[in-house]
Protein backbone atom coordinates (compact mmCIF):
# COMPACT_ATOMS: atom_id res chain seq x y z
CA UNK A 1 0.00 0.00 0.00
CA UNK A 2 2.59 2.78 0.30
CA UNK A 3 2.36 2.83 -3.20
CA UNK A 4 -0.93 4.66 -2.36
CA UNK A 5 0.11 6.32 0.89
CA UNK A 6 3.59 7.43 0.00
CA UNK A 7 3.62 9.07 -3.62
CA UNK A 8 5.69 12.06 -5.85
CA UNK A 9 4.05 13.25 -8.58
CA UNK A 10 4.40 15.47 -11.53
CA UNK A 11 0.45 16.06 -11.84
CA UNK A 12 -1.82 18.24 -9.78
CA UNK A 13 -2.03 16.30 -6.33
CA UNK A 14 -5.75 15.79 -5.43
CA UNK A 15 -5.72 16.63 -1.21
CA UNK A 16 -9.56 14.69 -1.33
CA UNK A 17 -8.21 11.32 -2.45
CA UNK A 18 -5.07 11.57 -0.07
CA UNK A 19 -7.43 12.34 2.59
CA UNK A 20 -9.86 9.55 1.85
CA UNK A 21 -6.66 7.53 1.90
CA UNK A 22 -6.16 7.52 5.93
CA UNK A 23 -9.72 7.45 6.75
CA UNK A 24 -10.63 4.69 9.05
CA UNK A 25 -13.32 3.89 11.43
CA UNK A 26 -11.05 3.62 13.91
CA UNK A 27 -10.38 7.13 13.59
CA UNK A 28 -11.96 10.31 15.33
CA UNK A 29 -9.31 12.77 13.85
CA UNK A 30 -7.81 13.31 11.00
CA UNK A 31 -5.42 16.50 10.35
CA UNK A 32 -4.27 17.38 6.82
CA UNK A 33 -1.04 19.49 6.07
CA UNK A 34 -1.32 21.22 2.87
CA UNK A 35 1.98 22.65 1.32
CA UNK A 36 0.74 25.52 -0.94
CA UNK A 37 2.87 27.95 -3.51
CA UNK A 38 3.17 31.39 -1.79
CA UNK A 39 3.68 34.57 -3.95
CA UNK A 40 6.30 35.80 -2.16
CA UNK A 41 9.19 35.53 -0.36
CA UNK A 42 10.99 37.39 2.08
CA UNK A 43 9.70 40.19 0.29
CA UNK A 44 9.91 39.41 -3.17
CA UNK A 45 7.59 38.11 -5.85
CA UNK A 46 7.63 34.79 -6.64
CA UNK A 47 7.01 33.92 -10.08
CA UNK A 48 6.98 29.89 -10.02
CA UNK A 49 8.89 27.27 -8.41
CA UNK A 50 10.86 24.79 -9.74
CA UNK A 51 10.76 20.76 -7.66
CA UNK A 52 13.32 18.49 -8.45
CA UNK A 53 13.21 14.79 -6.59
CA UNK A 54 15.70 11.81 -6.09
CA UNK A 55 12.86 9.95 -6.33
CA UNK A 56 14.04 6.26 -5.03
CA UNK A 57 15.72 7.97 -2.38
CA UNK A 58 12.67 10.43 -1.22
CA UNK A 59 10.06 7.52 -1.40
CA UNK A 60 12.15 5.57 1.08
CA UNK A 61 12.46 8.75 3.45
CA UNK A 62 9.01 9.51 3.59
CA UNK A 63 8.24 5.63 4.16
CA UNK A 64 10.54 6.42 6.88
CA UNK A 65 8.92 9.24 8.22
CA UNK A 66 5.56 7.17 8.70
CA UNK A 67 7.21 4.46 10.10
CA UNK A 68 8.88 6.75 12.91
CA UNK A 69 5.60 8.96 13.63
CA UNK A 70 3.64 5.34 14.16
CA UNK A 71 6.06 4.88 16.88
CA UNK A 72 5.71 7.90 18.41
CA UNK A 73 1.54 8.56 18.21
CA UNK A 74 -1.05 5.75 17.60
CA UNK A 75 -1.31 6.48 14.49
CA UNK A 76 -3.66 4.90 12.14
CA UNK A 77 -2.80 6.02 8.46
CA UNK A 78 -0.61 8.41 7.28
CA UNK A 79 -0.24 9.93 3.51
CA UNK A 80 2.39 11.86 1.90
CA UNK A 81 1.98 12.89 -1.69
CA UNK A 82 4.72 15.48 -2.80
CA UNK A 83 4.60 17.02 -6.03
CA UNK A 84 7.57 17.69 -8.76
CA UNK A 85 8.31 19.59 -11.43
CA UNK A 86 7.26 23.41 -12.52
CA UNK A 87 4.35 24.66 -9.85
CA UNK A 88 2.47 28.42 -10.25
CA UNK A 89 1.11 30.34 -7.55
CA UNK A 90 -1.19 28.75 -4.90
CA UNK A 91 -0.52 25.22 -6.28
CA UNK A 92 -0.40 22.44 -4.01
CA UNK A 93 3.48 20.98 -3.31
CA UNK A 94 3.14 18.86 -0.41
CA UNK A 95 -0.04 17.45 1.32
CA UNK A 96 0.21 14.94 4.32
CA UNK A 97 -2.86 13.47 5.95
CA UNK A 98 -2.78 11.32 9.59
CA UNK A 99 -5.54 10.42 10.86
CA UNK A 100 -5.95 8.76 14.45
CA UNK A 101 -7.79 7.95 17.30
CA UNK A 102 -7.65 11.26 19.24
CA UNK A 103 -6.59 15.20 17.73
CA UNK A 104 -4.22 15.67 20.00
CA UNK A 105 -1.92 12.95 18.20
CA UNK A 106 -3.06 13.77 14.41
CA UNK A 107 -1.90 17.40 14.95
CA UNK A 108 1.13 16.07 16.29
CA UNK A 109 2.08 13.33 14.11
CA UNK A 110 1.68 15.71 11.04
CA UNK A 111 3.58 18.39 11.89
CA UNK A 112 6.42 15.92 12.91
CA UNK A 113 6.37 14.53 9.56
CA UNK A 114 5.89 17.84 7.78
CA UNK A 115 9.27 18.92 9.61
CA UNK A 116 11.24 16.11 9.30
CA UNK A 117 10.32 16.25 5.26
CA UNK A 118 11.79 19.44 5.58
CA UNK A 119 15.03 17.95 6.92
CA UNK A 120 15.52 14.74 5.71
CA UNK A 121 13.81 13.94 2.06
CA UNK A 122 15.93 14.52 -1.17
CA UNK A 123 13.42 17.07 -3.05
CA UNK A 124 14.83 20.75 -3.98
CA UNK A 125 13.03 23.65 -4.43
CA UNK A 126 13.95 26.65 -6.92
CA UNK A 127 12.48 29.63 -6.62
CA UNK A 128 12.20 31.71 -9.97
CA UNK A 129 11.72 35.62 -9.25
CA UNK A 130 11.83 38.68 -12.17
CA UNK A 131 15.88 38.84 -11.63
CA UNK A 132 17.17 35.08 -11.19
CA UNK A 133 16.39 32.05 -9.19
CA UNK A 134 17.56 30.44 -6.31
CA UNK A 135 17.80 27.02 -4.63
CA UNK A 136 16.10 27.19 -1.32
CA UNK A 137 17.84 26.71 1.64
CA UNK A 138 21.16 25.54 -0.29
CA UNK A 139 23.25 28.39 1.12
CA UNK A 140 24.01 29.22 4.97
CA UNK B 1 33.84 3.38 -12.11
CA UNK B 2 30.47 4.68 -10.54
CA UNK B 3 28.10 7.06 -11.51
CA UNK B 4 26.94 9.79 -9.22
CA UNK B 5 23.92 11.63 -9.42
CA UNK B 6 23.52 14.77 -9.25
CA UNK B 7 20.12 16.85 -7.76
CA UNK B 8 19.13 20.57 -7.38
CA UNK B 9 22.16 22.95 -7.09
CA UNK B 10 24.72 20.23 -7.22
CA UNK B 11 23.86 19.93 -10.71
CA UNK B 12 23.63 23.65 -11.34
CA UNK B 13 27.81 23.30 -9.88
CA UNK B 14 28.78 20.80 -12.26
CA UNK B 15 27.00 21.77 -15.13
CA UNK B 16 25.70 17.46 -15.37
CA UNK B 17 23.25 15.34 -14.37
CA UNK B 18 25.89 12.75 -13.18
CA UNK B 19 29.84 12.33 -13.39
CA UNK B 20 31.75 9.18 -12.77
CA UNK B 21 34.28 8.45 -10.18
CA UNK B 22 36.36 5.32 -9.22
CA UNK B 23 35.11 2.72 -6.76
CA UNK B 24 36.59 1.62 -3.83
CA UNK B 25 36.83 5.07 -2.37
CA UNK B 26 35.06 6.62 0.99
CA UNK B 27 32.48 8.97 0.88
CA UNK B 28 34.22 11.00 2.59
CA UNK B 29 36.94 10.75 0.00
CA UNK B 30 34.40 11.20 -3.18
CA UNK B 31 33.24 14.50 -0.99
CA UNK B 32 36.80 15.83 -0.60
CA UNK B 33 36.90 15.41 -4.71
CA UNK B 34 33.93 17.49 -5.66
CA UNK B 35 35.04 20.01 -3.58
CA UNK B 36 38.25 20.32 -4.55
CA UNK B 37 37.27 20.69 -8.50
CA UNK B 38 34.19 22.52 -7.63
CA UNK B 39 34.66 25.10 -4.64
CA UNK B 40 31.07 26.18 -5.08
CA UNK B 41 30.32 22.95 -2.73
CA UNK B 42 32.79 24.25 0.16
CA UNK B 43 29.71 27.65 0.27
CA UNK B 44 26.57 25.16 0.54
CA UNK B 45 24.85 24.52 3.83
CA UNK B 46 26.03 21.25 3.57
CA UNK B 47 26.93 18.46 1.29
CA UNK B 48 25.50 14.56 1.88
CA UNK B 49 26.06 11.50 0.21
CA UNK B 50 23.38 8.87 -0.14
CA UNK B 51 24.28 5.26 -1.07
CA UNK B 52 21.51 2.86 -2.42
CA UNK B 53 18.98 5.41 -1.31
CA UNK B 54 20.58 5.97 2.22
CA UNK B 55 22.46 8.87 3.98
CA UNK B 56 25.87 7.10 3.89
CA UNK B 57 28.58 7.93 6.45
CA UNK B 58 32.55 9.43 5.62
CA UNK B 59 33.73 5.83 6.05
CA UNK B 60 31.42 4.20 4.19
CA UNK B 61 33.66 2.68 0.99
CA UNK B 62 31.51 2.96 -2.47
CA UNK B 63 31.67 0.10 -4.31
CA UNK B 64 31.06 -0.77 -8.12
CA UNK B 65 27.26 -1.72 -8.34
CA UNK B 66 26.25 1.10 -5.53
CA UNK B 67 24.04 3.85 -6.64
CA UNK B 68 25.39 7.06 -5.28
CA UNK B 69 24.40 10.68 -5.09
CA UNK B 70 25.49 14.15 -4.21
CA UNK B 71 22.41 15.51 -2.09
CA UNK B 72 23.10 19.24 -1.22
CA UNK B 73 20.75 20.71 1.39
CA UNK B 74 17.10 19.83 0.92
CA UNK B 75 13.90 22.05 0.61
CA UNK B 76 11.24 20.02 -0.27
CA UNK B 77 7.75 20.46 1.38
CA UNK C 1 -18.35 35.93 3.90
CA UNK C 2 -19.47 34.55 7.14
CA UNK C 3 -22.22 32.71 5.82
CA UNK C 4 -19.12 30.32 3.55
CA UNK C 5 -16.44 30.27 6.35
CA UNK C 6 -18.88 29.46 8.91
CA UNK C 7 -21.36 26.84 8.97
CA UNK C 8 -23.73 24.34 10.16
CA UNK C 9 -25.24 22.03 8.15
CA UNK C 10 -27.79 19.10 8.19
CA UNK C 11 -25.85 17.58 5.56
CA UNK C 12 -22.27 15.64 4.57
CA UNK C 13 -19.49 17.73 5.00
CA UNK C 14 -17.73 18.68 2.26
CA UNK C 15 -13.49 18.85 3.14
CA UNK C 16 -12.35 19.91 -0.43
CA UNK C 17 -14.87 22.57 -0.48
CA UNK C 18 -13.70 23.93 2.78
CA UNK C 19 -10.44 24.25 2.26
CA UNK C 20 -10.50 25.93 -1.01
CA UNK C 21 -12.15 28.35 0.80
CA UNK C 22 -9.19 29.04 2.82
CA UNK C 23 -7.07 28.97 -0.12
CA UNK C 24 -4.97 32.43 -0.83
CA UNK C 25 -1.82 33.17 -2.80
CA UNK C 26 -0.30 34.55 0.68
CA UNK C 27 -0.32 31.58 1.42
CA UNK C 28 2.14 28.97 1.96
CA UNK C 29 0.40 26.70 4.12
CA UNK C 30 -3.16 25.36 5.34
CA UNK C 31 -3.97 22.77 8.29
CA UNK C 32 -7.21 21.02 7.93
CA UNK C 33 -8.76 19.48 11.05
CA UNK C 34 -11.09 16.72 10.37
CA UNK C 35 -13.16 15.42 13.23
CA UNK C 36 -14.74 12.43 12.45
CA UNK C 37 -17.17 9.52 14.00
CA UNK C 38 -15.34 6.89 15.55
CA UNK C 39 -16.30 3.06 15.80
CA UNK C 40 -16.01 2.95 19.37
CA UNK C 41 -15.36 4.90 22.77
CA UNK C 42 -14.12 3.98 25.74
CA UNK C 43 -14.03 0.47 24.30
CA UNK C 44 -17.58 0.80 24.10
CA UNK C 45 -18.91 0.25 20.27
CA UNK C 46 -20.71 2.86 19.19
CA UNK C 47 -23.32 2.80 16.83
CA UNK C 48 -24.18 6.65 15.36
CA UNK C 49 -23.79 9.89 17.00
CA UNK C 50 -26.58 12.45 17.06
CA UNK C 51 -25.51 16.66 17.26
CA UNK C 52 -27.80 19.10 18.25
CA UNK C 53 -27.08 22.97 17.88
CA UNK C 54 -28.26 26.16 19.25
CA UNK C 55 -27.36 27.25 15.74
CA UNK C 56 -27.66 31.04 15.86
CA UNK C 57 -25.27 31.01 19.43
CA UNK C 58 -22.48 28.56 17.50
CA UNK C 59 -22.62 30.74 14.54
CA UNK C 60 -21.38 33.68 16.79
CA UNK C 61 -18.93 31.74 19.16
CA UNK C 62 -17.26 29.76 16.26
CA UNK C 63 -16.98 33.59 14.68
CA UNK C 64 -15.48 34.89 17.70
CA UNK C 65 -12.85 32.00 17.12
CA UNK C 66 -11.97 33.10 13.94
CA UNK C 67 -11.48 36.61 15.40
CA UNK C 68 -9.31 34.84 18.38
CA UNK C 69 -7.05 32.96 16.06
CA UNK C 70 -6.75 36.03 13.81
CA UNK C 71 -5.46 38.25 16.60
CA UNK C 72 -2.76 35.19 18.16
CA UNK C 73 -2.05 34.13 14.65
CA UNK C 74 -0.83 35.84 11.05
CA UNK C 75 -4.10 33.60 9.72
CA UNK C 76 -5.13 34.57 6.19
CA UNK C 77 -8.27 32.60 6.22
CA UNK C 78 -10.09 30.43 8.64
CA UNK C 79 -13.35 28.70 7.85
CA UNK C 80 -15.02 26.36 10.21
CA UNK C 81 -17.91 24.12 9.11
CA UNK C 82 -19.84 21.76 11.57
CA UNK C 83 -22.39 19.10 11.00
CA UNK C 84 -25.39 18.31 13.21
CA UNK C 85 -28.03 16.02 13.21
CA UNK C 86 -27.60 11.91 13.15
CA UNK C 87 -24.43 10.68 11.99
CA UNK C 88 -22.85 7.13 10.97
CA UNK C 89 -19.32 5.52 12.15
CA UNK C 90 -16.77 7.32 9.54
CA UNK C 91 -19.32 10.89 8.92
CA UNK C 92 -17.36 14.00 8.89
CA UNK C 93 -18.42 16.11 12.53
CA UNK C 94 -16.14 19.03 11.63
CA UNK C 95 -14.00 20.99 9.14
CA UNK C 96 -11.45 23.11 10.28
CA UNK C 97 -9.07 24.74 7.88
CA UNK C 98 -6.80 27.78 8.25
CA UNK C 99 -4.41 29.02 5.51
CA UNK C 100 -1.24 31.03 6.85
CA UNK C 101 2.20 32.06 5.24
CA UNK C 102 3.74 29.39 7.09
CA UNK C 103 2.80 26.35 8.54
CA UNK C 104 3.31 26.75 12.29
CA UNK C 105 0.62 29.29 13.00
CA UNK C 106 -1.18 27.35 10.82
CA UNK C 107 -1.15 23.90 13.03
CA UNK C 108 -1.24 26.05 16.01
CA UNK C 109 -4.52 27.98 14.72
CA UNK C 110 -6.36 25.51 13.46
CA UNK C 111 -5.59 23.42 16.86
CA UNK C 112 -6.71 26.20 18.55
CA UNK C 113 -9.49 26.63 17.19
CA UNK C 114 -10.92 22.47 17.57
CA UNK C 115 -10.19 23.02 21.35
CA UNK C 116 -12.14 25.99 21.80
CA UNK C 117 -14.89 25.03 19.99
CA UNK C 118 -15.04 21.94 21.95
CA UNK C 119 -15.25 24.32 24.54
CA UNK C 120 -17.27 27.05 24.04
CA UNK C 121 -19.63 26.32 21.12
CA UNK C 122 -23.46 25.47 22.01
CA UNK C 123 -23.54 21.70 19.92
CA UNK C 124 -23.96 18.89 21.72
CA UNK C 125 -23.42 15.49 20.91
CA UNK C 126 -25.22 11.88 21.99
CA UNK C 127 -23.62 8.78 21.73
CA UNK C 128 -26.02 6.12 20.88
CA UNK C 129 -24.59 2.71 22.16
CA UNK C 130 -26.32 -1.23 22.12
CA UNK C 131 -27.48 -0.46 25.13
CA UNK C 132 -28.72 2.77 25.53
CA UNK C 133 -27.33 6.35 24.50
CA UNK C 134 -25.22 9.43 26.56
CA UNK C 135 -24.91 12.88 26.09
CA UNK C 136 -21.21 13.27 26.07
CA UNK C 137 -19.25 15.24 28.61
CA UNK C 138 -22.75 16.31 30.48
CA UNK C 139 -21.38 14.74 33.90
CA UNK C 140 -18.31 15.19 35.70
CA UNK D 1 -42.90 35.76 30.30
CA UNK D 2 -39.96 34.78 28.74
CA UNK D 3 -39.14 31.70 26.72
CA UNK D 4 -36.09 29.75 27.61
CA UNK D 5 -34.75 27.31 25.57
CA UNK D 6 -33.73 23.89 26.46
CA UNK D 7 -31.15 21.71 24.42
CA UNK D 8 -29.18 18.31 24.68
CA UNK D 9 -29.85 16.94 28.03
CA UNK D 10 -31.62 19.92 29.09
CA UNK D 11 -34.00 18.98 26.87
CA UNK D 12 -34.26 15.65 27.94
CA UNK D 13 -34.17 16.63 31.62
CA UNK D 14 -37.20 18.64 31.25
CA UNK D 15 -38.99 16.81 28.68
CA UNK D 16 -39.87 19.78 26.84
CA UNK D 17 -37.79 22.09 24.49
CA UNK D 18 -38.42 25.04 26.04
CA UNK D 19 -40.59 26.43 29.51
CA UNK D 20 -41.79 29.52 30.25
CA UNK D 21 -39.98 32.26 32.88
CA UNK D 22 -40.99 35.37 34.56
CA UNK D 23 -38.86 38.34 33.15
CA UNK D 24 -37.33 40.62 35.71
CA UNK D 25 -35.41 37.66 37.26
CA UNK D 26 -31.29 37.76 37.06
CA UNK D 27 -29.49 34.53 35.47
CA UNK D 28 -28.71 33.23 38.79
CA UNK D 29 -32.03 32.86 39.57
CA UNK D 30 -32.86 31.23 36.56
CA UNK D 31 -30.73 28.68 36.94
CA UNK D 32 -31.79 28.33 40.81
CA UNK D 33 -35.47 27.92 39.85
CA UNK D 34 -34.50 24.82 37.16
CA UNK D 35 -32.33 23.14 39.94
CA UNK D 36 -34.67 23.47 42.63
CA UNK D 37 -37.72 22.30 40.06
CA UNK D 38 -35.41 18.91 38.12
CA UNK D 39 -32.95 18.48 40.53
CA UNK D 40 -30.91 16.36 37.76
CA UNK D 41 -29.34 19.67 36.71
CA UNK D 42 -26.91 19.47 39.49
CA UNK D 43 -25.67 16.61 38.50
CA UNK D 44 -24.49 18.36 35.11
CA UNK D 45 -20.54 19.20 34.88
CA UNK D 46 -22.14 23.01 34.90
CA UNK D 47 -25.37 25.05 34.12
CA UNK D 48 -24.59 28.19 31.78
CA UNK D 49 -27.19 30.56 30.88
CA UNK D 50 -27.18 32.63 27.17
CA UNK D 51 -29.25 35.48 26.45
CA UNK D 52 -29.25 37.04 23.23
CA UNK D 53 -26.96 34.06 21.79
CA UNK D 54 -23.81 35.27 24.32
CA UNK D 55 -23.07 33.43 28.10
CA UNK D 56 -24.29 35.41 30.08
CA UNK D 57 -22.99 36.17 33.96
CA UNK D 58 -25.28 35.26 36.94
CA UNK D 59 -26.07 38.78 37.66
CA UNK D 60 -27.34 39.72 34.03
CA UNK D 61 -31.49 40.65 34.39
CA UNK D 62 -33.51 38.73 31.96
CA UNK D 63 -36.15 41.11 29.99
CA UNK D 64 -38.98 40.42 28.53
CA UNK D 65 -38.00 40.41 24.69
CA UNK D 66 -34.39 38.72 25.55
CA UNK D 67 -33.68 35.44 23.74
CA UNK D 68 -32.75 32.84 26.74
CA UNK D 69 -31.25 29.35 26.61
CA UNK D 70 -30.02 26.91 29.15
CA UNK D 71 -26.70 25.58 27.67
CA UNK D 72 -25.60 22.25 29.83
CA UNK D 73 -21.97 21.27 28.98
CA UNK D 74 -21.39 21.32 24.92
CA UNK D 75 -19.66 18.41 23.04
CA UNK D 76 -19.25 19.74 19.98
CA UNK D 77 -16.34 18.82 17.14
Amino acid sequence: MVGDLIHISDKALDTQRVTELVASPAAGAIDVFIGTVRDSTQNKSVHRLEFESYDSMAIKEMAKIVNKASEKWPVIKMAIHHRKGVLDIGDVAVVIAVSSPHRKAAFEACQFAIDTLKETVPIWKKEVFDDGEVWVAAHP
Amino acid sequence: MVKVKLFGIAKDIVSASYFETDSGITVNHLKQRIIDKHPSFSDLRSVLVAVNDEYALDDVVIDENDDVAIIPPVSGG
